[in-house]
Formats: structure tokens, C-alpha cells, sequence
């Protein structure tokens, strides 16, 4: 499903966001991405959708390799990668139920049930009563679930999750892991880049962790910290 | 739900939205429509003025004296001249009617006139032109003719008046296209300004997938509307203070004959609206531009 | 680092980092001021047309021809003339030469002067004013007059040139009044939006602990620089223009004086600058009200 | 230091951020607000800077009721308040040394060593490094500590932290956590709402528990959740 290859990406002018890391993922693996503050992972993920552009290396989702997709094929590769921002980089004029109906519309063969699909999976994050609200209407961690309700809405066979708990209570985190384990089960990739130990140490998934941009560990059935 | 129907959705939900930035847009539409509009008027209005200070140049062709033409040959003349398509009217002047103007012109001073026996003027014709600036070749035309005597028309004279007026004619053109310039550069560079308020957004919108056009047509339809939306109330209020003042202004200018009608309120009016509509969607899609390449 | 030195840093670097913005305010300042200055010297040409046409309303005095007045009347009468203050010139013109004037208008008629015996024409004064508006004035003071036989001056005519022209004042200034509102409009409402754009950044500041006036100061600055910064250049684009068009018009204007030295370049200079001064300071500071509330 | 006496806020049209919740702070005191997503533990934080306006009830700070604050002093006031925000509110212009060195100027004392001071405080969260990295150009991890070190700067009588490690991983969060401790020792007094169970467990401190903008549990040496 993922695959980079001696991928290197440096900040202009020298600092380092990813060095030759070499890796794959597999269809339908649950992987969970740790590393301190500032190890690279948000630009792993930024990688991946083609926000960014590797300075070496070659990166390749789904068999592509995006250094030869052509700009306009872009948003069709996103479509396909749902993605929980850290920042959320939800859409500050439109709703909790249009910011999730927006994924859905843009694919462009959006019929009438997008408008009860959206809503269906706000009630699975457990907002909603929040359809109508605005971002800057929402606590930090409800605009969290709008994020993670977007990328799931159109079941995408790859989900990304740029610390997709940062906000929220433990029971809150956990209702949300028990979410990706499901739908994990139905074959989605799902990549999460976290900090919440316990987490990691229940799930027992493999784990690649990083420092300074490098792959440090990648194991099968890790836990946050090395065993 | 229509692609149609979401993207205008889109659009007014984001201009009502935005409203601050909506309002900002207006006001810079309006006002720079608005003076655009003026001046247009204005410039049609003064350029009638021009025509009808053109219109001023007159060919006066005396006719022989010794002997004076037979009625015939006059007859035959006056013909000719109404045949020729650059003529708009011509008046015949009687040698009797060119002595009761002089008469008239001297009322103050008869004695000037009392040692005068007999009728020593010349019957003339007054020739208006259709386009005044044919009037070296419809003079050149009388050269030879056997009734005339003489052919006046302030050649220095209506020469300068020309070069003055295709001067003002072009000043005033470079005027208007000027303004014309300014008005689309004002009115795109608000519109980029809140399309750079938005980057950010637009930015989300290419990260969840929307394409270049799905994220573009909503922006050209407010861009439209608001183009045109502002040129429309621009076009009531120009049209309304043009007929207002063109009103005053015929009121004092008794001595010369205001064209009310020169002003194409169609075209303007079109003029107009095309500006709006077009600067809105252009300046849309192209501020947009470098906020959509991520 | 003093207060003052940190606020002209903060402007500076503000100016520089939201260098997109800062273009768009200059653009606007700019293109709205050259419209402003470039309409600015018309105005003050196109008045001191008017002023050059209005010069043109003279006073003739024609004095008594039965018996004519004697030289020390027409001496006496001359030096009243001539110590009005009203008064700017008068010319002589006697008996003599008002026939020859009248034999060069005639001289492709001779027949008509060729009974004449001695010479009916009265002797004449034409008195130019300083003011011409004060012609009715001037013009009275001739009545009962001994030498003097009748005053023309045209009133009708005067009375019409006059409401036309003090009605085309009152519409150029109407015309300034106007595009001075728009050009500030115009101006206030971009720096508006550009501050709108960093409403947040704003807000930042005041949950910080900054005081209103900590972020004014560097805002308010950037709005002088811009404002000043536009205004220059429109100035200088503005005055170039106008000597290179004055130049063309005067050339082809050969039968008028067109008056170069009408358009007081300092004072439109000041105008401008002081515009874009006031309105940067002012659109900045308006703009941000809504933003510290917080 | 803090008094909230039945303050009840309400965001039009109905939803309940905070409601009839009284409570009294001591000066030096360490406190844990926690509660799950959507608690009320911003809005509890965001009525303390006058940022809100309680609909009902007093809000004081240091003795001073904030309903009769002068709306020229807010600004004196909230310079005795350090704030970390959730959503970190750093200046996007600004490097992370200027973003840091604001907090200092706005007093208007600013001397020679505000400079200092600030790289002094940026090394301490372990971002010398990032002195001239604007905001955009950083992780979020590492504008959160931004954040926090700006809060910190001017050291205030009070410091208010809303989930301040949500970004952080377990190790840099101890870093701060350590820190803050440090800085409670030295009679600050400090409020942080977080979600971090463990922290929250590990330094047995008053904790403020809130559930749907009603106070549920006030605990002197209390745990994430009931005991
Ligand atoms: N746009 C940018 N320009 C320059 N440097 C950047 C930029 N984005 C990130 N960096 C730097 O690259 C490194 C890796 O950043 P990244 O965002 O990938 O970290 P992260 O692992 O996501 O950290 P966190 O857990 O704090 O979110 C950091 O040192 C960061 O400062
Ligand atoms: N500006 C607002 N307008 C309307 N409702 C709001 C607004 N801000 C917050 N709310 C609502 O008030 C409630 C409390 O919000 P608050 O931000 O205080 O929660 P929180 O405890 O900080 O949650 P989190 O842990 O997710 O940050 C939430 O239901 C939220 O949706
Ligand atoms: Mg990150
Ligand atoms: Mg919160």
C-alpha cells in the first residue's frame, strides 16, 4: 500500500524533516508512527498526500509513485487517503455536518444520502447534536472529531491520523481507537502518528518509530517504548 | 443535488458568510463603476458638444453678381448640392434677404448705408455638411462652376477647430481607457485581497480532494455577482444624476442646443454590467491561482 | 530598543512579511490618486479656460457723435476709466480707425461704403476687466455721461456665459468633491480589508496583554507608509502627465492661451500627499476597532 | 486568587459551557481541570482572561471581580496571567523568538534583556534551536511549546494551561510537567486542564473535575478519575 524508498526531505535551508527512510506498509496493516516532538512524522504523513515533495527517494501509495502523478490526478489521490490533521484544517465557514459532507461532495457523484451518511458518522464520533455548529463554535476536542468524521465518511481504503486523540479524554480516545480497530477490520490501511502510550502498549500493532526524520525501530507487535 | 445547484449554494452561502468582505467588494465595484460611469456619460456628452460645435462649419458659396444667375441656373445648382450625399441641408440667400441682413446689422448707423442705389450683393448658398470634416472636398467641388463666384469656409478655422477637437476626442478617449484600466485593476485587487483572506481554506479544500474546478466555480460565481450586483446600482445611480444634471446644465446653456439623447444609456449600461461581470470572474479565477498549485 | 524604534520595526517587518498585502493597499493608493491628481489638474485647467472665455466679456463705450466730444473730454474720460480698480485696460479707438475696421470687414464689397461721405462712425472705448463679473457695475457708472452716447457690453450674453461658467465651476467641484469621497473610500475600504485579514493576529495580541494602542501604533504606521508611499508616486506620475498633455494641448490650442501655469503644482502635490497620509492613518486605525473589542 | 461564585455561561443560543459552577482557588495552589470533550475546561479558562463574559454569576482574579474591570485594564490584567492556549494562538508573522519576546514587550518595560530572557525560556522547553522558525515552519509539538514558553516569560502570578501536552510525547510532556512544577514551587500559582491521565495520576494534586459544564468532583489529592 506504502512504500518509500531512501526518502529524504529537508526543510529549506537545512532542516531535517525525514532521512532515507526506507519502509513499506501493507494492504490492511495498523500501523502506529511514534517519535518525540519534531521527529518527522507529520512530514511522513504530509508525504504521502502530496502536500510535500520528497528531496530524494521515491514515495508510492497504492503502487503510484507520486513523483510521476500529474498535477491534476492529485486530488484524485487524496480522495482515496482519508486524513486526520493535527491542526484539523477544518474549513472555518462551513458547519460540523458540511466540513464532513464537503469529502463527500467533492468526489463529484455525491447523491441524496450524503446529507445521512455525514450525519451518521457524526453520531459515531458523538457529535450529533454539533451538525449546525461552526469550528469556532466547538470545543478543541469536538473540532477533533469533525477532522476524524471527515476522513472517515467515504470509507477510504487508506486512513491517516496525524495524533488523532491530541484532545481528548481517555474514554473519548478510546471510543475513537475502537473505531479504527473497526474499520481497520474491513480492510482499510490504517497510519496514526501518536503520543499516547497507552494506547500503543494495549494494541500491540507494529510500530515504526522515529528520531531526528530516521527510522529508529519498526516492529511487529511493539509497544510506545522500546521493550 | 446538482453540481449547479451545490456550487451556487456554495457561492451565496460564502458571500453571506463573509459578509464583511462581500460589502468591501461591493463598495470597491460600485465606486469604481460609478466613476467609470460618470465619466463615460460625461465623455458621450462633451463629445456631442464637440459634433455640434462641428456642426458650426458652414460653406457659403456667393454666387456671380455680373450678371446674376438666371433662376434656372440656381435652380440646377441647388439640385446639384441636395444630390450630393455629404450635404445635410442648404439654404438659398436671396440677394434681397442678404440686403435686409446687412440692414439689420446696421440699424444703429443707417448713414452707412443711405448712398447705397441698387443691390450690389451677391445670392448665396448655405451649405451644412453631414460630417463637417468632408468639407475640403465638398468645397473643391464648386471650383469651375459657372454660377459661382466665390466658395467661403474659414479654411484656418475650421482646420484648427478639427485638430482641436480629434485632440479632445482622443483625450478623451485615452481618459476612458485609462479609467477603464484603473476601474479593472481596483476592482481585481480587492477581489484577490479576499481571496487571500481565504488562502487558508482553499488550501483545506485542495487537501481533502476537490479539484481545481470544483474549488474554483464557487469563487467565479461570487466574483460574478458581486460584478455585477455593484455595476447594476452603479448603472441606476449614474443614469439617475446624468439626467438629473444634464437637466440643470440644458437649463443654463440656452445659447446652445444640449444633445439629451447622446448619451447611449443601452451602452453604457452594457458597458458596464460587462466590466462587472467580467472583472469579477476573472479577477476570481485568477487571484485564486496561486493558492490552488498545492 | 525605544518604544518609537520598536513600532517603525514592527511596521516595517509587518509591511514586508505581508508583502501581497502590502501591494494591493500600494496599487490601490496609487491607481486611486492618479485619478484624483489627474483630475485635480484638469479641474484647474479646464477653470482656467473658463477664467480665459470670461475674459472675453468687454465693455464698448461708444461716445456722442453730434457734435463729437472734444479731446480733453475723451482725455478726461479715459483717465476716469483708467483709475477705476475694476478696470484692467482700455483701448482708444477713434473715429478713424473704426471706419477703417469697418472698410476691412467690407472689402470684398467695396460697392457698399462707396456712398459714404465723411464718417457717421462714433469714437469708442473697450475697457477689459479685472473681474469680468463686475461689468453690470462698471457698466453703469457710464450713465449720464455727457460724452458718452450708448454702453455695450452684451449683458444677455454676459449673463448666460456667466451662469454657464459658474455652473460648470460648480460641477467640476462637485466632480472633486465626489472622487475625493471615492478615492478615500476606496483606500479606507482596502486597508480594511487587509487588516481584516489578520483579525486574528490582532486577537492574539490582545490576549497577550497588549493595549490598544501597542497595536495601533505599528498598524497606523503601516497605513502612513503606504498611504505616503502610493500618494508619491501617483504625484510624480500625475505631474509628468500633466506636462507632457499640456504640452500636446497648448500646440494644438494655438487660437487660446491655454494657461500652464494654472495648475498649482504644490498644492495638488500637498493635497495628494495629505490624503494619503490621513487616509493610511485613519483606514488603519478605523480598521482595527472592531478587532480589539476583544 | 481565583473565585468563581455560581457562574453560570451559556453560548447563544443554548448550549451550556459552564453552568451555577463556584469554586475558590488558592494563591500557590496546583490544579488539574479535567472532564471529558466539550467539559466546559476552556470556557472555565477563557471567562478567567476575559476573553467571555459570564451570563450569571462573579468572576475574580487576585481579588479583583472582572465584572467591574475597566475595559482599558483587561489588557494589565491578562499580563498577569500566563495563557497556553489549546489551540496555541501564535503569532503567524512572527518567529518563535518574537512570538515569545511579544509577551515581554507588550509591558512596555521592555530593557536590553528581553532578548535574553526569551532564549533563555526557549531553551528550557528545548527549542533554542527554532529561535527564527515562524510558526508555519514548526511541528505542533513545537509550537506548542511556543506557547508555553511565552506564557511563562513575563513569570506570572498564575499560569493557565489549557492541555498544554497534547501535543507533546510522554517524554517532553514529563519536561514540562517538571517544569511547571518548578515553577509552582516558586508560589505561582497553577491551573492546567489536560486530558493526560497519567500526568494527572502521577502528581496527585487538587483536581477540578468538570462533566457538561457542571462542576462533578473537587479533589485536593485527587487522580484522573474517581478514586
Ligand atoms: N514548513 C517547515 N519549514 C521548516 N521546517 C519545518 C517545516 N515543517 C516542519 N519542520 C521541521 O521539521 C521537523 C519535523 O517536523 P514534523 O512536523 O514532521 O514533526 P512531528 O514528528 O510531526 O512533531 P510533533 O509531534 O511535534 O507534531 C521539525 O524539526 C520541524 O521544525
Ligand atoms: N463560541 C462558541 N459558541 C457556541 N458554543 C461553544 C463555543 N465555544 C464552545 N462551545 C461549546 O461549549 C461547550 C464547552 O466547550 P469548551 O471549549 O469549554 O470544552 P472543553 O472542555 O475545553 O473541551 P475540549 O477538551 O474538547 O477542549 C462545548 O459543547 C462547545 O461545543
Ligand atoms: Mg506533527
Ligand atoms: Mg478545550
Amino acid at each position: 500500500m506504502i512504500k518509500f524508498e531512501d526518502v529524504t526531505k529537508i526543510y529549506p535551508p537545512s532542516t531535517v524533516g525525514l532521512e532515507r527512510v526506507t519502509l513499506h506498509i501493507e494492504k490492511g496493516e495498523f500501523v502506529f508512527l511514534v517519535g518525540p516532538s519534531g521527529s518527522g512524522k507529520s512530514t511522513f504523513i504530509r508525504l504521502l498526500i502530496k502536500e510535500l515533495e520528497p528531496d530524494r527517494g521515491r514515495v508510492s501509495v497504492g503502487g503510484r509513485d507520486l513523483a510521476t502523478l500529474r498535477r491534476w490526478k492529485i486530488p484524485y489521490l487524496r480522495r482515496n487517503i482519508g486524513c486526520v490533521f493535527q491542526d484539523f484544517k477544518l474549513l472555518p465557514n462551513k458547519t460540523a455536518l458540511e466540513n464532513v459532507m464537503y469529502a463527500l461532495l467533492v468526489t463529484g457523484n455525491a447523491n441524496h444520502d450524503s446529507k445521512k451518511k455525514a450525519l451518521e458518522i457524526l453520531s459515531l464520533v458523538g457529535l450529533a447534536h454539533k451538525e449546525d455548529s461552526f469550528p469556532n463554535q466547538m470545543s478543541g476536542g469536538e473540532q477533533q472529531r469533525v477532522s476524524i468524521a471527515r476522513a472517515f465518511v467515504n470509507h477510504p481504503p487508506l486512513l491517516i491520523a496525524d495524533e488523532p486523540t491530541g484532545n481528548l479524554d481517555p474514554e473519548t480516545s478510546m471510543g475513537i481507537m475502537q473505531l479504527l480497530y473497526r474499520i481497520n477490520k474491513t480492510g482499510t490501511t490504517v497510519l496514526m502518528a501518536t503520543h499516547d502510550r497507552e494506547m500503543v502498549d494495549r494494541m500491540r500493532r507494529r510500530v515504526i518509530a522515529l528520531e531526528e526524520g530516521k527510522v529508529v525501530r519498526d516492529q511487529k507487535r511493539g509497544g510506545y517504548g522500546e521493550d | 443535488m446538482g453540481r449547479i445547484s451545490f456550487f451556487l449554494k456554495e457561492a451565496f452561502g460564502s458571500l453571506r458568510r463573509n459578509y464583511f468582505m462581500t460589502i468591501a467588494a461591493l463598495v470597491t465595484v460600485f465606486l469604481s463603476m460609478v466613476v467609470l460611469g460618470g465619466v463615460l456619460v460625461f465623455v458621450y456628452t462633451t463629445s456631442a458638444l464637440l459634433s455640434e460645435v462641428e456642426q458650426k462649419v458652414e460653406i457659403t458659396v456667393y454666387l456671380k453678381t455680373d450678371p446674376d444667375p438666371s433662376q434656372e441656373q440656381i435652380d440646377a445648382l441647388q439640385a446639384e448640392i441636395q444630390s450630393w450625399k455629404e450635404v445635410k441641408s442648404s439654404t438659398f440667400v436671396s440677394k434681397e434677404e442678404a440686403l435686409n441682413r446687412l440692414k439689420e446689422d446696421f440699424k444703429e448707423n443707417p448713414e452707412i448705408l443711405e448712398g447705397l442705389t441698387g443691390n450690389p450683393l451677391p445670392a448665396s448658398f448655405e451649405v451644412s455638411l453631414v460630417d463637417p470634416k468632408t468639407v475640403d472636398t465638398v468645397a473643391a467641388r464648386f471650383n469651375g462652376n459657372a454660377s459661382v463666384d466665390e466658395v467661403r469656409y474659414g479654411k484656418e478655422i475650421a482646420d484648427k477647430l478639427f485638430t482641436f477637437t480629434s485632440q479632445a476626442r482622443n483625450f478623451l478617449l485615452g481618459f476612458i481607457v485609462l479609467l477603464g484600466i484603473v476601474a479593472v485593476l481596483l476592482i481585481s485587487n480587492t477581489i484577490r485581497l479576499s481571496i487571500f483572506a481565504r488562502k487558508r481554506e482553499v488550501e483545506i479544500m485542495k487537501l481533502v480532494g476537490a479539484t481545481n474546478w470544483f474549488i474554483r466555480w464557487p469563487f467565479i460565481i461570487e466574483g460574478v455577482t458581486v460584478g455585477l450586483f455593484g455595476a447594476v446600482v452603479a448603472v441606476v445611480v449614474v443614469l439617475v444624476l446624468n439626467s438629473v444634471l444634464i437637466g440643470r446644465i440644458r437649463d443654463s446653456l440656452t445659447f446652445m442646443t444640449v444633445p439629451l439623447d447622446a448619451v447611449p444609456y443601452v451602452s453604457v449600461t452594457l458597458i458596464l454590467l460587462a466590466v462587472g461581470v467580467v472583472i469579477g470572474a476573472a479577477g476570481s479565477g485568477i487571484g485564486l491561482r496561486r493558492f490552488l498549485k498545492i
